[in-house]
This record gives C-alpha cells, structure tokens and sequence, in this order.
C-alpha cells in the first residue's frame, strides 16, 4: 500500500499474516475463558455454601436459579412476562437517564473544568447536591416532576452525572500542557478546543466515569423504583424484599448483575473505538506488539 | 515586527522565584530570520513563549506589528521544543498536520493539499494514516514541523526543531526552513544549540547569556540571500561567525553577562 | 520549604509591578472562597424564595430561613451530635475501609494482566447490585447496629475506589514504566515511586465519589435500618411529617458533603503539587 | 391470650441474680408503637423482668430479618406483611396485638383522602384513579380494594402506587396522585392542607380490624418461653393501659417523634386492646387472597401463640 | 559480551505492521564503547529497546555475557530517548537520581555522595531540590544522564542523550561519558545523530541502513584512547572518518541497504 510497506521483506508480512488469524481465533476462547471463568468458580462456592441453608433470607442458590426461570420469563405470552413489563421498561429509563447524565456530565464537566471560575463557583453547591441521599432527594423531586417516568429519569441522570461530571473534570484539568499550549498557539476556536482537544484528551478518563456511572445508573434505577412506582425492575425486587419471597428477590439480584455485565459489554464495545488510540499507544510502547 | 522591550520573567510557582529572563530587548523586522543561541537553561524557550503569547511576561512588553502579544497572535505558528508531547496522539500524522488548517478555516481541498505537501517535504509522506506513538522521535519532530510549514503561518517561532533528527534530514529541513522563508516572506525566530546551523539559517544570530538572561550580542550574519550547504558552510566568514558566536557561548555558560566581560580570542 | 498549600505568599520579585501580584497564589485562593460561597448564597436564596412563589408549597418545601430555624434548633441538642458523631464514625469507617481494600486490590489487579482479565466480568456483575437491595441479608448477617450499615457503605462505595484506581494504574507513562524497569525495580518500588503517583488522580477521583456515596449509604442505611446517627433522625422527622426538620438534617449532609470536598481539594493539593491539574492553577 | 403469669413478681429465670432480661425491640417511629414505649415508661416490663430497648427502624425490611436472626427478640409490623412472610416459611409468631382500627367512619386514624375538586366522593368512585398507598399488595392496598367493592365499585380499577406517607400529602395536593390511603399523623397533614377524607378503609373493612401486631421467631418460642410470656404479659398491660389512658398515650409521642403540637392535639389515635383475636387475622388472611396476593390460602394458625 | 545476532523486529499493533529491524548481527565487547547512527527512523531507537531487554525481539537473540536478554539486566542504566517523560515529575531531581540508587541497594551516605557528584558533573548541582517540570528541555536531559551516570553501571545505553543541549555543554558532557566509560570500564552503546559526537567518542561507529535496518557498515575508529576536543576532531583521521560516515548516512537516506551499493566519493 505504502511504500514503506512495498519495501517490508516477505519475511515480516508472513510472519504477521499467520499470527494474525490464529491470534484472533484463540483471542475470542481466552476472552470467553476469561469472561466466565471467575464467575463460574464464585457460582460454584455460592452453591456449595447455601446447599444445604436453612436460613430463610440466604436460600439454596439452587432454588434461586430455579426461581430465576418462572419470575422473569413466565407468562401467558411473551408480552406478558415479567421481562417484557417490568425489566424494559426499567431499562428504557435506565438509558435515557444515563444518556442525558453522559451529555450533562461531558458537557458541563468541560465547561468547569476548563473555566476556573466557574469551578470555584460550582464545585461547594455540586457537592452539596451530590452528598444528599436519593431516598431524600426523591420526595422533593416528586413535588417538581411528578411521580411519572420524568422523576425517575432524572433521579437516574443526577446520580449518574457526578463521576462522568467529575473524571471530565479531572481529565480536562490534567490534560498535557503542551498539547494545550499546542493547542492555543495555533488559536484553535472555543469550540475546536472542546472537540479536539478536551474531549478526546479526557477521553480515557471520561469513559472511566462513564463506566462508573453505568452501574450507578443501574442502582438509582431501582432506588427510583422504590417511589410511586408501578412497575420496573427495581420495584419487582423491592417488592420482592418486601413480601418475603427471597429467592425471587435473589433472582431479581441476579438480574440487575446479568443487566449490568451486558450494558459493559455494550458499553466496551461502543466505546472501544474511542478509545483505540489510547490503547494502542499504551500497548505500543509496552513490547511494541 | 516583532519588538521586544524590556522583556522580565519570573517563574514563581514552587519553591523559590527562578528570574528566567533579566531583561531583553530587541527587534525582528518583518519577513527577518533570527537564531537565538544560549547556554542550556539560558531561557531560550521562555523566551519563545512570550513572544508565542503562551507565557505572560512579567514586565516588559512584546508586541508584534505593533499590537501588545496577549494571546497567541493570528497567522503564527509554533514548534515547540517537546516536539512529542505537542502532537494529539489520537490523530493520525495526517490529521495532527491538517488540524490547526482546519481551524484556521481552509478549505478541504486545499487542505489536504498542503498537508501532502507538508509531509512530503519533511520526508513522510508514506506514513500520514500512522499515529505519532507509531513514529521515531525524528519523525516526530518532523511531523510538528510539517504541521506549522504547512499552516503557511506570518510568523514561525521554532524551538530546537532538529534537535532529533539525523544530519542528512537535517540539512535538508535547514534548507526548506530557509526556503519556506523566503518564499512566503516568513518572520521567523528559530532557537538552536547547533551554532552552525544559527549562522547558516540566520540574518542575525542572538545570543543569550545564562540565567536570568539578558542579550550578550546581537551578530549580524552577512552571507548573502542564496545560501548552499556547501559553499556557504565553507566561506571564510562562516568559519569567523562560528568561532565568534562559539566563544560568545562559552563565555556566557561561565557567567559572562555582558559582551564586554567576554574574553574572546578574536576582534568581536 | 514551602509545601504547595494554597496561600503562601510567594516573596515578590523586586521590580514586580501589580500585574505579577494579581497572579499569585493567595488572591486566587480568596477567590476559591469568595466565589464558593456565592455560589452556596445563591443556592440558598433560590431556595428561600422558590416556596413563596407559590411553585411549590412551603409545607413540603420550606424556605431556607425556616429550615435555617430547624437547624439552629437541633443544634442545641446533644442527641444531634451524638447522632453525627455516629454517622461520621460510620462513615469514615466505612470509606477507609473501601479506600483501602479499593486501592490495594485495584493496584494488585490493575498490575497484573491475568488478573485483569479474569475479574472483569465477576466486577462488572456485582457493580451494579444495589446495596439497598442487600439490607435483609446485611441485618441477618451482621444485626442492624453499625455493621450492617458499613457493609452497605462498603458494598456501595468500594466499587467507586476500585474502577478509579484500575484506570489509573492503567494510565502510567509507559516511558516512566521503561525507566523503572530498565533500572529493575522491584515491584513494590514500582508500587510505590510510579504506579501510586500516577494512579493518585485518579485515586483522588474515587475518593471524592466514593466519599460521596458512603455519605448517602450511612444515612441511609441508617434510615432504613436504624442504625444510630443523622439518618435515623432523619426517618423520624420524615416519618412525623417534621418537614423543616427533616430539611435540616438533610443541609447536614449536604454540608458533610462540602467538606469532605474541601478536604479532598485540599489534600489533592498537597499529594499533585506535581500534577499538570495542580501545578498549572499554581505557576504564572 | 397465654398469659398466666401474675404480674408483679420476676418471672423469667435467666437472671437469676434479680437482674433484669436484656430485650429488644424493633419498632417504627410511627403513632402505632406508642403503647409500648408508654409501658417502658410506666415500667411494666421492668415489673416482668425485662429491660427493653426499643430500636426505630424504617419497616419490615430490616426488623424481620434482625427477629428472625434472633437480633431482637420482639419486633413490630402489621398484621399483612407478617401472614407474607408466614406464607413464605418464615417463623414468625405473633405475642400481642399491636393496635386497631378505632372502628368508626369519620374518625379513625386512616383514610382515603383526595382534594375536593377531584371528583371523588365516595369509594366507588375511586375505580380508575390513582391512589397512593405505603406498599403495594399490602394492608392498605386490600382494604381499600374491599371498600371500592362494598361500595359498588370496580376495585380491579384502581391503580395503586407506591409512595411514603410523609410524602403523600404533597401529591394529593398537586395533584400528582388523585388520592392516598393515608395515616396519622400524616392524615391530620392532609386535612389540614385542604383534602378531604372520602373512605375509612380500615373503619369501613370492619369495626375490629387489627392493623399491626408485635411477634417474635419461632426460636424466641421454643427456646426462651419465659422471656416471651412475660414481654406479652407485659404489652398486654401496656396496651390496656395505653387505651385507658389516651392523653398519656398522646403525650408519649414526644418521647420518640416529632410530630408538630398542632397535629399532635388534632390527630385520631388508634384504638389499643389487650385481645388478639385469630379471626380478625383469618379476615385479612382471606382478603390478601381475595385481592390475589396470595397464591393460596395462609395457615394463620401458625402466626398464633 | 553483548551479542547479537540475526534480530529482527516488527512492530505489529494497530495498522499494518512495520518493519523496524530486518537483520542485525554484531558484537560489543567488555569495556567497548560503541557508537550507532543512522538515519531519523532507521531503528536506532528499537536496536536499543531491544538492548535493554524492554522490548522483546520477533526473532534472533540478544545476549549480554552469555545470558540471554529477556528483561532489562542487572547492572544496566539507560538514558532514553524521550528523556523528558522518563523522569518522575512527582520526585525531585536528586530524587530522581537517587531513586535507582536506592533500589539497587545503595547505603544513604554513599547515595547522597553519588547523586551529589553527578548532578555537579552535569552542571545541575544547584537545582537538586527543584521538579524535573520545573527545568529546561536540556537541563531534563541532564538529569537522565546524571541518574545513569550515578547509577554506575557496567552497561550503559544511551539514547541521543545530547541531542537538547548546547554545543559546549555537549563537549563536556562528551568527556563525561569517556571518563566514566574508562573510570568504570563500562560497555557503552550511544545512539546519536551528530557524526562528530559518534567518531569522538566511540571506538566503533555502527552505521545503520534506512528502515528495515540492516548493518550497512562497521567503521572501527582508530583515534586512540586519549582523546582532546580540540586535537581529536583536528586530526585528518578525524575528518577522513567523518566524511565517510557522513557520506554513508547520507546513502543509507537514499535507501541503499549495503555497503557495495554504497556511492562513496572516496575508498571505503
Ligand atoms: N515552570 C518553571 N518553573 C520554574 N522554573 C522554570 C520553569 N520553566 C523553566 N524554568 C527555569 O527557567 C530557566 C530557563 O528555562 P528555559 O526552558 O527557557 O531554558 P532554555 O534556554 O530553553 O534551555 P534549553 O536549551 O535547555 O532548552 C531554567 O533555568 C529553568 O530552570
Ligand atoms: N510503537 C511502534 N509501532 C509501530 N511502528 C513503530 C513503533 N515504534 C517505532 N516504529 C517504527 O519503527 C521505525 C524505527 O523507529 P525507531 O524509533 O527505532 O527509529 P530511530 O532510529 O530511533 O529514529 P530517530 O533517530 O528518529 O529517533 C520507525 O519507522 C517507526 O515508525
Ligand atoms: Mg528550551
Ligand atoms: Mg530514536
């Protein structure tokens, strides 16, 4: 292609072009491998510790699993099923409220991170804000927005908001000075500095917020649940807290966890481009392979 | 022009106050081409960076054509001496090259016209699609000079471009720094520790004393418009203005502040 | 030598005119403070007049001055400063507790590729496990005295620490990571000289959230559960409709919130003295 | 009603020493528990031999647990959510009622209120609103379907959410929940702030209706009998003291809430008995299946002493 | 003995992979001081990696006394390229020199005496207690050097360690290495771009193709072990050599991968 690479003796492109496809191949076993090996041994002494528990709230694991099938997934039809009414619609809050947390908490986070000011002036009430526990927040909340899905997508977006708002923060207030030396000097435009510069060198640390912000997301879905609510999968568990059916409740635990390796898996992948140049240039340097 | 008056700087972050620059003053007219030579530490690239508007001088003023240097003014390009921190690594060569273009507003086309050319020039044009982190340091630096030749800026400070890179390219990036000059009528303030390489490119060779510097001479270098790798570095004069400025050097790494304290081997 | 604390006055160059001054340290810290509580005065006044707009009805929202009142009260009663002195015992407790074990397995994981790896799934599968939906199993195992409370607070806030702390070991400058190796650093040292510093930031970060998050998990678990401090306290007030005082409580924990923020800025700006984030706010 | 022990003299021989049995206590800080916190004060368990400390926690979720686990030896919740967890296999006993409906329409201590303009003005005409309720598929939620279906209504038509009573006064009033079944002193709140009462669910289910009860674990029972027979003994006599002497009962309330003066004078308390009727639990055994929160039938005898 | 043989590396990470070193035998031995140059890009940088064993090779074997390379080895220092970012910007510059000390097991007394020495070797005795973000470009340079020199090692690699300071500090720092290399009996590999530095200080100059990097030649340096600034460089082997070495960078440039193809004004 280019001429440097016209130039490359046969010998190094068949070494790479035999490595290449084995690599892969295995790399998707070891990932597999990797993926469900830790949680298989957890499961396995989860199973062996409650096999034979008597304790109502800790069940045999084997009850739970088998609970697992009949409370998320029975039903007259499809449509009917607990899954269907309870879990999706948990998760369309869950997304929105996070993708309004992602823009908010990128957005402003560059905004304070990049004008000092600004920051001074935020940061005490922010962090007023941010140590109030949502079981308080949601009654006040419920004055202005209702008990609605309004309410809980925004209880999901302000508890998500703070570590994306805060590693956007730190990511803009630590980025390199002579790239934003660089930067300045060809006078890139307000604008040009956020997306070229900012964003991107933040980047790494904006998707560690992101990823924190993804489970936490996940946990203010069911604490948003536990208000005025009708349906949902945080309200399923809770009212499976409440009226004592433990496996179920277990099962309902099990699910919250199963929803949020899924939504990191999307999310690694969503973000794996992002972030590539990141991780080349950290493997680049680290064996050069 | 670029004029400089009086020019202090204190860096007063940690610890004790460095006084960086005592205090400078001098002149580039338009379209000029000055070296500045000094003793490492001498505070040559904060003086660059007052001038790039990237530092705040602490008294003295820098302006160009006329206007007080509070930001970094338009149509200026930089090359600053930690050539690798300074390009994005989530670009690619191309991209770093063609990035401030975009921001000036060019157009696509033009655009990548002039980055090819650009990489052309420094000798990468095959590896544009590569990421910096894939490149030498060399090739770095290259590339950071590839990004301001090809921002065709009015002014072009560089700091110690060719630090990293062979003699051959070096020789080569010397002459189309003083082709780039003389063809877009570029100010340009270029700081190297190669002494020969101030005398081959400069009009005038500044050189500094140690910290806190102040200006030990201002050498004028009269070797013509036409310069030649060869016969330029062979002329007698050549030979005169290197000793002379190599002495000058040495003479301010021992503390020698001013011209007159300098012992030299030779009429100045 | 002067430490890199906000408000140490550097000595003056002799020909410094006014503009060098304006740069230094101090004035900028005034202005942290200045602008701080401006921005909590604000707050305060958009809250003190949203309830007479009839936007809301002061019954559930009460203005400042009246939660203000509230506050004043409880304050004279020891039974609040036992209730935060157990809510700060809990609390601190709780986030060392996550601090530490965060740091440590997130160094130890982080370093190790093997580890990495393996882990990622089983970390990023009881992540998002809600601690409130652990409380059964927390008052089962370990009563409803504070406890069950810090588990809760664990649970929620070790996760905060950890994730932070395995970006940053991620993020050592591979040159600097050279360094160390071709000088053969033993791996502790490499803990200690390079991967700690780099990490610190982003230990900061974590720091910060995961103070936050043991703060709302103490009062709630203490709410919910009824282990002593502002929470229970809190769920009494709710409970008999005293909204005023319930709102009192709540500024209590907003305003922990705010110091423990000051805090950790205060600590970060001694540990990154060195770190492009710090140094750049403080050099000219 | 086991209680034969004589008050007065020590019973329990765990201390033989004449210390007092330590004894605690899960509890709410709601209008409910207010007898027994008047009968620590009056010293009636101290008489039987114990010395109790009552711990304040939000609801079921952690005092079952800590009584089941042996944590407290008593705890407090209503009279559903203890059938539940019976039904679930959890070994709960009941030792005492905890208090009663007041049994009159127009003044009990809950109701369903909504704001007048909201076009509600009796039961029936709660099909196809929303009504609030503390938990879902629970005491309240039940009697008020019972109440909609007495009075003509469709009670599969209402829509019920979930919300804490503290916070249910606001949504009425804006209109966020077009009405809440509701306690004091939250009830008083509502009234106050302009709603209007339009069922006495608990009233209305029937006169005798028992809300909560105190109960303890099957453990408790079988290992410390003594201890459980004189804390009933000692409730009992609270209760009955607590009953026949309401200005007391009021006062007590400043001891463990905080409820304001004003609400504190106006508020209906409920009606406290010694009495645990088995009936009055086989009543809501039978609505909860009625109203399908349960699968099938609840043994209630096995909640009994 | 440093002994390599038929190395090769390719960098195969994102993009398509690049060549750096085609095949590259040769022999250091005890107490020698070689010198590599090359074009920008050539691989002088990989060579080196791959030296201090922080880089694995794709194929053929590096080895230091018989032992093969496979992490960095007991009793090496190496001064890296991109000196900047090797200095922790969390410690002091006398931390920084003095941490390997530390970790190489050195007592307080004999640390604090070592760093102490190297930074006054340096020219840095002054900013000890200052930050490495705290200095100039060159003065960063420095402090690399001092902390390998203070390390005191008997393989010493060294990385275009001059490449940021000026001219007359490079000579000192010239005299330097050859003082220790000979005090300490090191084994010294010294990557630079400046063909005079290579012929004054090394014993061989190794002369490297363009990427992928073959050996184009192995110019053994004949100056004796004295050597003068001004005497060495002012001696017609001197120039011979420069210019013939000068002349084959500038063919390997051009692409030319061995010595028969090599164009050279004069015989070889
Ligand atoms: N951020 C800073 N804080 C304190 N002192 C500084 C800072 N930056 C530079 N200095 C000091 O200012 C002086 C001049 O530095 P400068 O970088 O301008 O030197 P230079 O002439 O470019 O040297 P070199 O040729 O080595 O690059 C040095 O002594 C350095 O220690
Ligand atoms: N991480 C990497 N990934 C891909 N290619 C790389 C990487 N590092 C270096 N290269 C390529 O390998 C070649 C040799 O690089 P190296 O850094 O060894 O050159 P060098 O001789 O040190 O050059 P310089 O004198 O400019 O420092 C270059 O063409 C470069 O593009
Ligand atoms: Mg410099
Ligand atoms: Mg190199």
């Amino acid at each position: 292609m280019t001429a440097a690479q016209a130039t490359a003796p046969a010998t190094a492109q068949a070494a790479t072009r035999q490595a290449t496809p084995r690599r892969t191949a295995w790399g998707v076993v070891r990932s597999v491998l990797y993926a469900v090996g830790l949680p298989l041994v957890l499961l396995a002494a989860w199973w062996v510790a409650t096999a034979d528990s008597e304790s109502p709230f800790n069940p045999p694991l084997s009850e739970i699993l088998a609970t697992f099938g009949p409370t998320w997934f029975s039903g007259d039809s499809f449509a009917d099923t607990r899954f269907v009414q309870d879990v999706l619609p948990s998760l369309g809050r869950l997304l929105v409220g996070y993708a309004i947390a992602l823009v908010l908490g990128i957005g402003l986070g560059v905004l304070i991170g990049a004008v000092r000011p600004l920051r001074e002036l935020a940061e005490p009430v922010l962090e007023f804000f941010r140590a109030i526990p949502p079981p308080v927040m949601v009654p006040v909340l419920m004055l202005f927005l209702g008990v609605g899905t309004s309410m809980r997508v925004f209880v999901i977006a302000t508890g998500a908001l703070w570590p994306i708002l805060l590693n956007t923060v730190e990511g803009v207030r630590g980025l390199d000075p002579v790239l934003k030396d660089t930067a300045r000097a060809f006078r890139f435009g307000r604008w040009g500095r956020v997306r070229r510069l900012m964003l991107p060198g933040a980047s790494p640390q904006i998707v560690t917020g992101a990823r924190q912000a993804l489970s936490i997301a996940i946990i203010l879905m069911v604490i948003s649940e536990m208000f005025a609510a009708r349906d949902g999968l945080g309200f399923s568990v809770v009212q499976f807290q409440r009226s004592f059916a433990v496996p179920e409740m277990w099962s309902g635990v099990i699910m919250l966890g199963l929803l949020g390796v899924l939504l990191s898996f999307v999310f690694r992948v969503a973000t794996a481009a992002v972030l590539a140049w990141y991780h080349g240039y950290l493997r680049s340097q680290r064996g050069g392979a | 022009m670029l004029d400089v008056r009086a020019l202090n700087k204190v860096y007063a972050g940690r610890g004790d106050p460095v006084e960086a620059i005592a205090d400078l003053s001098f002149q580039v007219s338009d379209g000029e081409l000055v070296c500045v030579v000094g003793p490492s530490g001498a505070g040559k690239t904060t003086l660059l960076r007052c001038l790039a508007g990237l530092l705040p001088a602490t008294s003295g003023d820098v302006a160009l054509a006329g206007e007080p240097v509070t930001g970094p003014p338009q149509g200026m390009a930089v090359v600053l001496q930690e050539y690798g921190r300074s390009l994005f690594p989530w670009m690619t060569v191309a991209q770093n090259v063609e990035l401030p273009l975009k921001e000036k507003g060019v157009a696509r086309g033009e655009r990548s016209r002039l980055v090819g050319e650009a990489l052309e020039a420094v000798g990468l044009a095959d590896v544009g699609r590569s990421y910096p982190w894939q490149l030498s340091g060399g090739m770095q630096q290259r590339v950071a000079i590839a990004r301001a030749a090809a921002y065709e800026p009015q002014v072009l400070l560089m700091d110690e471009p060719f630090a990293a890179v062979d003699a051959q390219t070096r020789f080569e990036l010397e002459d189309l720094v003083r082709a780039l000059w003389k063809g877009l009528g570029v100010t340009v303030v270029f700081v190297t520790h190669d002494i020969d390489e101030a005398i081959y490119l400069g009009e005038r060779v500044l050189v500094l004393s140690a910290r806190p510097t102040v200006l030990l001479e201002d050498v004028r270098v009269d070797l013509g418009a036409e310069r030649d790798q060869l016969e330029t570095r062979g002329a007698p004069e050549f030979a005169r203005l290197r000793t002379h400025v190599y002495e000058l050097v040495q003479q301010a790494k021992l503390g020698v502040r001013s011209l007159a304290d300098a012992r030299l081997t030779h009429a100045g | 030598m002067s430490e890199g604390v906000a408000g140490v006055v550097e000595p003056a160059p002799p020909n410094a005119p006014g503009g060098y001054a304006a740069r230094g340290r101090r004035p900028l810290a005034h202005r942290a403070v200045w602008l701080g509580t401006a921005g909590v005065v604000a707050l305060l006044v958009v809250l003190q007049v949203v309830p007479s707009t009839g936007l809301v009805n002061p019954d559930y929202l009460p203005p400042t001055t009246e939660i203000l009142a509230a506050l004043a009260d409880r304050v004279q009663t020891p039974e609040f400063w036992v209730a935060l002195g157990d809510t700060l015992l809990t609390w601190v407790t709780g986030l060392a507790i996550s601090v530490v074990a965060g740091v440590v397995l997130g160094v130890v994981i982080g370093m190790v590729p093997f580890l990495r790896e393996a882990t990622a799934s089983t970390i990023e599968f009881l992540r998002p496990v809600p601690s409130v939906a652990l409380i059964p199993i927390a008052v089962l195992l370990w009563g409803t005295g504070m406890q069950a409370t810090l588990l809760l607070v664990v649970y929620a806030s070790f996760w905060q620490v950890l994730v932070q702390v395995l970006a940053g070991v991620q993020d050592v400058d591979p040159v600097a990571s050279d360094t160390a190796r071709s000088y053969r650093f033993s791996v502790l040292a490499r803990v200690r000289t390079l991967v700690w510093p780099t990490a610190l930031p982003y230990v900061m970060t974590g720091l910060r959230l995961g103070a936050a998050v043991a703060l709302i998990l103490t009062v709630t678990g203490e709410m919910l559960i009824g282990t002593p401090g502002i929470g229970k306290l809190l769920a009494v007030a709710r409970e008999s409709g005293a909204v005023p005082s319930m709102y009192a409580l709540v500024v209590v924990t907003g305003l922990l919130g705010v110091a423990v923020n000051l805090l950790a800025r205060a600590l970060e700006h001694r540990a990154l003295f060195w770190h492009p984030s710090v140094r750049g706010e403080v050099a000219a | 009603a086991c209680s034969g022990g004589s008050s007065g003299e020590p019973e329990p021989g765990a201390s033989g020493d004449g210390g007092l049995t330590p004894v605690t206590v899960g509890v709410i800080p709601i209008v409910d528990v207010a007898p027994i916190y008047l009968g620590v004060q009056e010293g009636f368990f101290e008489d039987e031999g114990l010395d109790v400390t009552l711990e304040l926690a939000q609801g079921g979720a952690a005092i079952v647990p800590a009584v089941v686990s042996g944590e407290y030896q008593f705890g407090f919740s209503n009279v559903t959510s203890l059938l539940l967890g019976s039904q679930q296999g959890l070994p709960l006993k009941v030792v005492a009622p905890g208090n009663l409906t007041t049994g009159e329409s127009g003044k009990d201590f809950a109701a369903v209120v909504a704001l007048p303009d909201s076009g509600i003005g009796s039961a029936a005409d709660l099909a196809g609103k929303t009504v609030a309720v503390n938990t879902l598929n629970n005491i309240g939620d039940t009697t008020v379907r019972k109440v909609v279906d007495d009075a003509g209504g469709d009670a599969s038509a209402v829509e019920f959410v979930e919300m804490g009573f503290p916070d249910m006064p606001a949504a009425v009033e804006s209109g966020q929940v077009d009405a809440a079944w509701i306690l004091e002193p939250h009830l008083t709140r509502a009234l106050q702030s302009g709603a209007e009462p339009v069922a006495w669910n608990f009233a209305e289910t029937d006169p005798n209706l028992l809300i909560a009860a105190y109960f303890t674990s099957q453990q408790q029972v079988s290992e410390d009998p003594e201890t459980v027979d004189a804390f009933t003994a000692a409730l009992e006599q609270s209760l009955t003291y607590a009953e026949e002497h309401p200005d007391e009962t009021r006062a007590v309330l400043d001891s463990y809430t905080e409820i304001d003066p004003a609400v504190k004078d106006a508020m209906v308390m409920p009606r406290f008995t010694a009495e645990l009727d088995e009936a009055q639990l086989q009543l809501l055994a039978d609505l909860g299946l009625e109203y399908g929160m349960f699968d099938e039938p609840v043994d209630v005898s096995a909640l009994m002493p």
